[in-house]
């Protein structure tokens, strides 16, 4: 996993791109490595998030667009608030994760958190409010593990804490549009809300997995 | 003495095509003087368009100074002092500050372009800040075009 | 008025883009020019001569030298003319180099400018007055302000010199910060053992006068006399009388947490600071005394032998003239209260660095002993962290504070001097050991003493059955940290004093966003302020360790004294100048004057045959900023060398 | 006191003993919460993770919404929401290049005049703790919580404008006004794992079990929280946790809201205690309150 890298990788432009679009000076980082010493999910990390600065600082695009890191985390803000050079690095992760929707590089361990995100969202502009039995659905079914949470389900009936029926929003076309012009404001695509690659991935690694786990 | 009489520089508001703005910076010795020297020594180009009067402070200048440059048909005055609170004199640019924000209003209330009265903040170590403002300075000066607002009829 | 023009070629600097001769030609043709030559080089020998020759044969009273930036050559020039004979303030300079050659590449157009320039020092010269030096008397006598190891020093300094000294200091016995450290690094000498016997050398001197429990209330004046208004506060303990017997403290009944061993020991309230204090006088803490506050005890009235204690002594207010000023006001300590992530300040085992040094002292209230604060017991596993407030724009300073990294190897290596079975953690970000031996020092500490160094801040402590738990990261292997600490010394950045900000008002010297003092400038004066007479040395300036501030004091002990050997001061009479006949006595220039160099003065008025109140400037304190000029509605005010009729001709001349 | 009342999903379906106790506190307290009709989702976090513009679109069309009904003052209950809402009004006020673009897509004007409040910041700034205390029937002594903020209640402190960022106090301070032990506890704001509860269970377990550990050792009996993300993760996840880690945890995890319901002396069953999946009837009863 050690990378080399040349004068092409440090000469070219990801850190300013990134810096012009999303507002924040990663130059400013100087590696104090707060914001990993206070992250609560580095323990998944492949990359600490001082590391992703780094990298970023150097230029390292794919590398930093293909981390799992970058979609493990949480947006807990720990790291913002504690920066001691006010970098709002969860900003930043934002960022990167919004380009590698774009640019369509996913890692293959962490193909959960987008599809979710996609559902999640596609769930809202359909019935303008979260229906929870869609979600968790679509979800265990487009991420092929289809029985998780299973347990739980009938306890969150008998509590009556899950609607089994959407809400169904009058407004509805509003939050369509509203859905359509945020895509084309932000130059991406409708279509890539869910992208067949990413749920094929995710179904071929998961069925990959049960096979190994038989051997 | 009368050593403005038949400079050959002097044809301004004649002919438009050749015309290139006269300005004038009034720059305090210690910090905006000295940037505009770093400007030299670093070889840094700038518009010849340009004439520096070298003050102490940009406390020292009186609004006076300004108004009289504008009159006799200046096309751009400029007046540059250290940072705030950077002041060789502690306070002299506080002064400085307030005088020509007055100045400036009173200025646009006469129906002068503001853009021929312009302030700037210039440390001794900003040569490169020095070039670039003179250079905006002239380009905008340049849109505003030749001072004729004192010389009605003209 | 005759006018010689002298146009430099600087060899090829000018004379590349410039075309000298053509300037030389345009000059001769202006009027009141009566000579007009071009030079090699204007600043060398033969140049001068050239210009000294010149001035003898043409009968020229006035020059302008088309040059370089007069920051560079003013001086050269000016004592040029006056030895060929004219007053060195009839000479100005036309600066086509910086502001001409060098930023310009069209030869016509460069040469066109170069023209103008000299037009403008044409117009300015002929309005020049002749001016002549100004002197000022000198006060042989240095005030040091603080009483720290960097103005022991400077007293001791100047005391070798046979001039008198004055110490001003805040606290009740001099010695500072220094008096309270273990020991020093790189060298760990005890800083007691080197730094008591130079208190007592300030003590014993002739020359040193000390005002310790003293404050400074006002400063008037300037260079060679300035006036400063000095409270002694109220000892209670008459000076002259007491003898140090330490009777008093010894039978005093009220305990307090001791401010000098940052509250972990107690004293009384009638107390010295520390055992070698100078001088050795008590001095009583009115707010706990019972005296004062119940009106009963008054053991130590009863006990003292000599009759020196005093209750009813009142602050005293003294005046006293100086020559020169050294600030060594000094440092505080970083208030790390303001990171909740660290506790807001709140946990008793998250101690600073002095108080670490107070533990590890022999003498100090544990008696070398580190220990845990909340339950007293030992230390074993003790983290340390460093940049506490240093280099942090969001919660504390953006400057590096300098020592931290260094006084933190020290606290390791002290640590495991006084503990065998103690471990040392140490968070940090970057090690800055650039000094005498100090690397070494630092891999001393890693390799001989063990202290393990983790490269990343800390991101949280927090409390959990009995321990602080530390949350850090090391980013080098890139794993997260989690360190169940006894005990957590959190290396605090050097800060301003919080008063600092009223001295330098007070004083007149610059200071930055930080309160720190400003130096005249950061590399060729950096002891000198732009108040003249007015010396910076230690940490009041920026953070030093103590070879720096000593090598400081001493610095500004020698700019000092530079003063003091003089019989008179010789200044630019740049200053400005009131017209006694236009002034009207409206007095806003007293109001613009940030140096308090404008006085009212009464004058008989021979037309009105009246007295009358008018402005007069005091010329040993006007820096000459000019900035009065500005106010001043009826132009009476004029600023010499800048006059008003100098800077319109110039603008006449555009 | 009238706000608009923003819910949120959450408070409709999984957290709905949440909006049960909020509107029964409300109402008894006087303070009339009216639900912005038609509202929809803030987008929460997965919204801010794919597109910037929706994310700050979505609580802005609401923020209209209440706008419409001639409030100026939102409040809300779920902390994902009040985050959201915060972050888009801070947007909308300061950024003119946003304000511009979500303008355009909303096709209506807005800059941020209308003030997001959270519900535990109305109880205590707006109706004043004093006059709170003036209202308890029932003093809840004997028990010993510890109050859970979460991440999005006090970050980014810029922002939120709501509490300490390190260490709030605010909910601390409300318990110790209905009689309950606040612990001083370090893990106020610690993450739980918030919106990993589906994608990425195993982190969740982790982080919410430490939670729950660290609650349990500086004594408390249950947890308080703010925030419907927080409730879920800790007390549906609860018997996974025990299952992973070997324990044996019964801690309930409450609303600050269902508390100060019962010292109001509002029925337990009104406020929803009876939704929890742990059950928290018991330790009630045995505080005395039942």
């Amino acid at each position: 996993m050690k990378w080399f890298i040349s004068h092409d990788t440090l000469r070219s432009l990801f850190q300013e791109t990134l810096e012009k679009d999303c507002g924040e000076k990663v130059s400013h980082c100087y590696q104090c490595g707060k914001c990993s010493a206070g992250c609560p999910i580095s323990f998944q990390m492949d990359y600490l998030p001082n590391q992703i600065m780094r990298m970023v600082q150097l230029g390292m695009e794919d590398q930093v667009l293909s981390s799992r890191t970058i979609w493990l985390c949480a947006s807990c803000l720990t790291c913002t608030v504690r920066c001691p050079r006010e970098i709002d690095i969860a900003e930043i992760m934002d960022y990167l994760r919004r380009r590698a929707y774009k640019k369509q590089v996913i890692p293959l361990e962490e193909t959960e958190i987008p599809l979710f995100n996609k559902i999640f969202l596609r769930n809202i502009e359909l019935f303008g409010r979260l229906y929870e039995m869609g979600l968790i659905g679509m979800f265990n079914l487009l991420s092929g593990e289809f029985f998780k949470d299973f347990s739980c389900a009938p306890k969150m009936f008998l509590k009556r804490k899950i609607g089994i029926f959407p809400h169904r929003a009058k407004n509805i076309r509003e939050i369509r549009d509203i859905f359509k012009r945020s895509g084309k404001l932000a130059h991406s695509k409708k279509d890539r809300l869910l992208h067949p690659k990413l749920l094929f991935l995710n179904l071929f690694r998961k069925f990959i997995g049960k096979i190994e786990k038989l051997k | 003495m009368t050593a403005t009489e038949g400079s050959p520089e002097r044809k301004r508001g004649k002919d438009k095509k050749d015309w290139e703005p006269r300005i004038v910076g009034f720059l305090c010795k210690w910090c905006s003087y000295a940037g505009a020297d770093l400007a030299g020594t670093s070889r840094l180009q700038y518009p010849p368009n340009i004439r520096i009067v070298r003050v102490p402070c940009s406390g020292r200048v009186n609004p006076l100074f300004v108004l009289k440059c504008l009159v006799n048909g200046i096309d751009g005055v400029l007046v540059s002092g250290c940072h705030i609170g950077d002041c060789h004199y502690s306070e002299g640019n506080f002064y400085a500050r307030r005088r020509f924000v007055i100045l400036k209003r009173l200025l646009e209330y006469l129906g002068i372009d503001p853009r021929r009265f312009q302030m700037s903040w210039i440390s001794a170590s900003e040569g490169d800040k020095w070039a670039r403002v003179v250079k905006e300075l002239v380009e905008e000066i340049k849109q505003a075009g030749p001072n004729t607002e004192f010389r009605k009829g003209i | 008025m005759k006018i010689g023009v002298f146009v430099c070629h600087c060899g090829t600097n000018i004379a590349a883009t410039v075309d000298v001769e053509r300037v030389s030609q345009e000059a001769a043709k202006e009027p009141r020019v009566k000579f007009s030559t071009t030079y090699r080089y204007m600043c060398s020998d033969p140049g001068q001569n050239l210009i000294k020759e010149a001035v003898k044969k043409h009968h020229l009273d006035r020059i302008v030298i088309a040059s370089c930036s007069p920051s560079l050559h003013e001086k050269t020039f000016r004592k040029c003319a006056e030895k060929a004979g004219v007053n060195p303030y009839l000479m100005e300079m036309a600066n086509i180099r910086e502001h001409c050659s060098w930023v310009h590449q069209d030869r016509v157009e460069a040469t066109a400018k170069a023209i103008e320039l000299i037009r403008l020092a044409l117009a300015k010269v002929s309005r020049n007055k002749p001016l002549e030096y100004l002197y000022i008397p000198i006060e042989k006598k240095v005030l040091i302000i603080g009483g720290g190891i960097a103005g022991i020093q400077s007293a001791i300094d100047i005391a070798f010199a046979n001039y008198p000294a004055v110490i001003l200091e805040r606290e009740p016995s001099i010695g500072g910060r220094m008096a309270r450290f273990d020991k020093t690094f790189p060298t760990l000498d005890c800083a007691a053992c080197i730094l008591t016997p130079k208190m007592v050398t300030v003590s014993q001197s002739k020359h040193v006068t000390m005002h310790t429990y003293s404050e400074i209330e006002g400063v008037k004046g300037h260079v060679g006399d300035f006036t400063v208004t000095i409270r002694k506060k109220a000892r209670s303990v008459d000076i002259n009388k007491c003898t140090g017997c330490g009777a008093c403290y010894n039978k005093c009944p009220v305990r307090v947490p001791s401010e000098f061993d940052m509250g972990l020991g107690k004293r009384t309230a009638i107390y010295i600071p520390f055992p070698q204090a100078v001088p050795n006088v008590p001095v009583i803490d009115r707010q706990n005394c019972l005296w004062f506050t119940k009106q009963k005890c008054g053991i130590c009235k009863k006990i003292c032998p000599f009759e020196a204690i005093d209750y009813d002594m009142q602050d005293e207010i003294i005046e006293e003239k100086f020559g020169a000023i050294i600030v060594a006001s000094g440092f505080t300590q970083f208030n790390h209260a303001v990171y909740g992530e660290y506790g807001y300040g709140k946990y008793k085992d998250a101690i600073t660095g002095l108080h670490f040094e107070r533990m590890a002292n022999s003498s100090g209230p544990t008696g070398g002993k580190i220990i845990r604060p909340s339950d007293g017991k030992e230390a074993r596993d003790v983290v340390f962290i460093q940049c506490v407030g240093s280099r942090d724009e969001q919660k504390g300073l953006s400057y590096c504070s300098r020592l931290c990294c260094m006084y933190t190897a020290k606290h390791a290596l002290l640590l495991k001097e006084h503990n065998k079975d103690a471990q040392a953690y140490v968070f940090y970000i970057d090690i800055r050991a650039a000094g005498k031996n100090y690397e070494e020092f630092v891999k001393k500490v890693q390799d001989e003493y063990g202290a393990v160094y983790l490269r990343g801040r800390v991101s949280r402590i927090f409390e959990k059955s009995g321990k602080l738990i530390v949350r850090g990261a090391d980013t080098l292997s890139g794993a997260q940290i989690e360190i169940k600490a006894d005990l957590v010394v959190l290396a605090t950045g050097l800060v301003a004093q919080p008063d600092a900000p009223g001295l330098a008002r007070m004083l007149h010297i610059p200071y930055d966003r930080n309160n720190l003092f400003t130096e005249a400038h950061p590399k060729l004066a950096p002891v000198e302020t732009i108040t003249s007479g007015v010396f910076l040395t230690g940490a009041c300036q920026s953070p030093k360790d103590i070879p720096d501030t000593v090598a400081t004091a001493s610095a500004a002990s020698v700019k000092a004294l530079g003063l003091m050997v003089q019989d008179r001061l010789q200044r630019e009479p740049l200053v400005a100048k009131v017209d006694a006949k236009t002034c009207s006595g409206c007095f806003a220039c007293i109001q613009a004057c940030s140096f308090t160099a404008i006085e009212e003065e009464e004058i008989e008025d021979k037309r009105l045959k009246k007295k009358r109140l008018i402005a007069k400037v005091l010329e040993g304190v006007c820096t000459g900023c000019g900035n009065c000029t500005a106010v001043c509605r009826m132009s009476a005010i004029d600023l010499e060398g800048f006059s008003n009729r100098q800077i319109m001709e110039e603008i006449e001349a555009l | 006191m009238r706000y608009a009342y923003f819910p949120g999903c959450s408070l409709h379906s999984t957290a709905k003993e949440y909006d049960l106790s909020t509107k029964a506190v409300a109402g008894t307290l006087g303070i009339e919460l009216i639900e912005i009709p038609e509202w929809i989702c803030c987008g929460a976090t997965p919204a801010h993770i794919t597109m910037h513009l929706l994310s700050l679109a979505l609580p802005v069309k609401n923020l209209l919404l209440a706008k419409k009904m001639d409030s100026y003052e939102v409040a809300t209950c779920c902390a994902a929401c009040f985050n959201r809402l915060k972050v888009a009004n801070h947007f909308m006020e300061n950024d003119s290049v946003h304000r511009d673009k979500v303008n355009e897509i909303i096709g209506e004007q807005y800059s941020g005049e209308v003030k997001v409040r959270h519900f535990l910041d109305i109880l205590i700034n707006v109706f004043w703790l004093k006059n709170l205390s003036e209202r308890i029937i029932k003093r809840l002594d004997n028990l010993k919580v510890a109050c859970y903020y979460g991440c999005l209640l006090t970050r980014p402190g810029e922002v939120t404008q709501f509490d300490d960022v390190e260490e709030p106090h605010l909910m601390d301070d409300l318990m110790k006004i209905l009689g309950v032990e606040p612990v001083d506890w370090p893990y106020k704001t610690e993450c739980c794992g918030a919106s990993f509860s589906l994608t990425k269970t195993d982190i969740v377990l982790k982080l919410s079990g430490d939670i729950l550990q660290m609650a349990y050792d500086e004594g408390a009996q249950a947890i308080v929280v703010a925030c419907p993300l927080c409730q879920s993760n800790l007390d549906l996840r609860q018997a996974m946790i025990n299952k992973k880690f070997k324990k044996n945890f019964d801690m309930p995890i409450l609303y600050f809201t269902q508390l100060v319901g019962l010292a109001l002396g509002i029925d337990p069953l009104k406020l929803g205690l009876n939704k929890h999946i742990v059950n928290p009837l018991k330790l009630i009863k045995s505080v005395g309150v039942l």
